[in-house]
């Protein structure tokens, strides 16, 4: 249901674990290392994690999500580690018996991992390097 | 007491290295600890915020720590 | 980019065709038969569409989608015919820079779909059948 | 004239076909064949909605019918 990891992830494999025959609606949320921010060129990201505390985070996301809408599965895999341009950072999959809940669920687990999650990136550029979001 | 803390992301940067040791009376609270954390480390005071976790939950400030738990800075997460 | 096909939909392959290393988020809706549809058991679906109309009208979607956001890919797939519990009926996959446009254009896109696109789908129960939203 | 209209979901239930053969006067618009559809198939008074399609685009009931067209008869959508 959570994973953290250096190895790539896999959507399809992930999407598959929430499917559920009372379950009309899935969504699917992938993030991606995007290959410019802010006009600069990316060369790759760094991303960290406080592993355990991470995952009691995302527990957390996946009980609210439980408690706010009728979801039957949630699955959310996020990668460590080193990344290139073009390479998943964060699949998180979701199925409702509707799609609007499927849809608002989704988008409060990507919202709420942003917000509360402990991991960080850091983006390097080819002229120096930024932790994200740190500094006002 | 002398407690370890565990730093991530910018703030290991800034302490250089992934732990360090301060020393703080009996009975020092989160909040004390972020104000010699500033002192200490002025470029923290520059961060967009710093929370501090306790055995890997987010505490309020006014939580007194007793040196025997898990303390992390957590500088602005940016996962996703 | 848009399909209409009796063959079984492959979700993995259709949100691979979205990524770009411009888009840091990918959105991707599944419809999926439900077994149940207001407490009665269901044994299969079948879906008939007016091709060229339906075409057009996704045609339209994806036009629309691109006029409200910076979407850069979208692709739209609906399985016709005969479907049992549990299959994929449609899967919209949406890429984009960031998330919230990704999310808001994958929802207006299926949203559309189903008032606007001439597909049909009839209900076979154990003891009868229904055109879906067909009377009031 | 005589027109053929396609008829889809439910209203092909309604002919018995996927297709069926219309008289209509010179000048008919998409409202006046409705109406004349609502005679001859008043189950089609009971759909959700009825709309008309018009060489593969939705049409205002207005527009007049110059029997070249492809016509199709559109009972309320169900994809997704």
């Amino acid at each position: 249901m959570i994973k953290i990891t250096e190895h790539p992830l896999n959507p399809d494999d992930i999407t598959s674990t929430v499917f559920s025959n009372e379950a009309g609606a899935v969504n699917v949320f992938i993030g991606t290392v995007r290959a410019t921010t802010q006009d600069k060129k990316v060369v790759r990201l760094e991303f960290e994690t406080y592993l355990n505390m991470a995952i009691k985070e995302i527990e957390k996301i996946i009980e609210a999500m439980k408690n706010k809408w009728p979801v039957h599965h949630v699955v959310v895999h996020h990668r460590i580690g080193t990344l290139t341009v073009g390479e998943i950072a964060v699949v998180i999959a979701v199925s409702s018996p509707h799609r609007k809940e499927a849809f608002a669920a989704c988008q409060y687990a990507i919202d709420t991992l942003k917000e509360t999650v402990p991991i960080w990136k850091k983006e390097i550029f080819e002229d120096g390097e930024v932790w994200v979001s740190a500094h006002p | 007491m002398e407690v370890e803390i565990l730093a991530f992301g910018i703030t290991r940067d800034i302490v250089e290295g992934n732990t360090f040791r301060i020393s703080l009376n009996e009975g020092t609270s989160v909040a004390t600890l972020k104000e010699l954390l500033y002192q200490t480390y002025p470029r923290m005071k520059q961060l967009r915020s710093l929370r501090v976790a306790v055995n890997n939950e987010y505490v309020d400030e006014e939580v007194v720590l007793s040196g025997k738990e898990e303390i992390a800075l957590i500088p602005p997460v940016s996962g996703g």
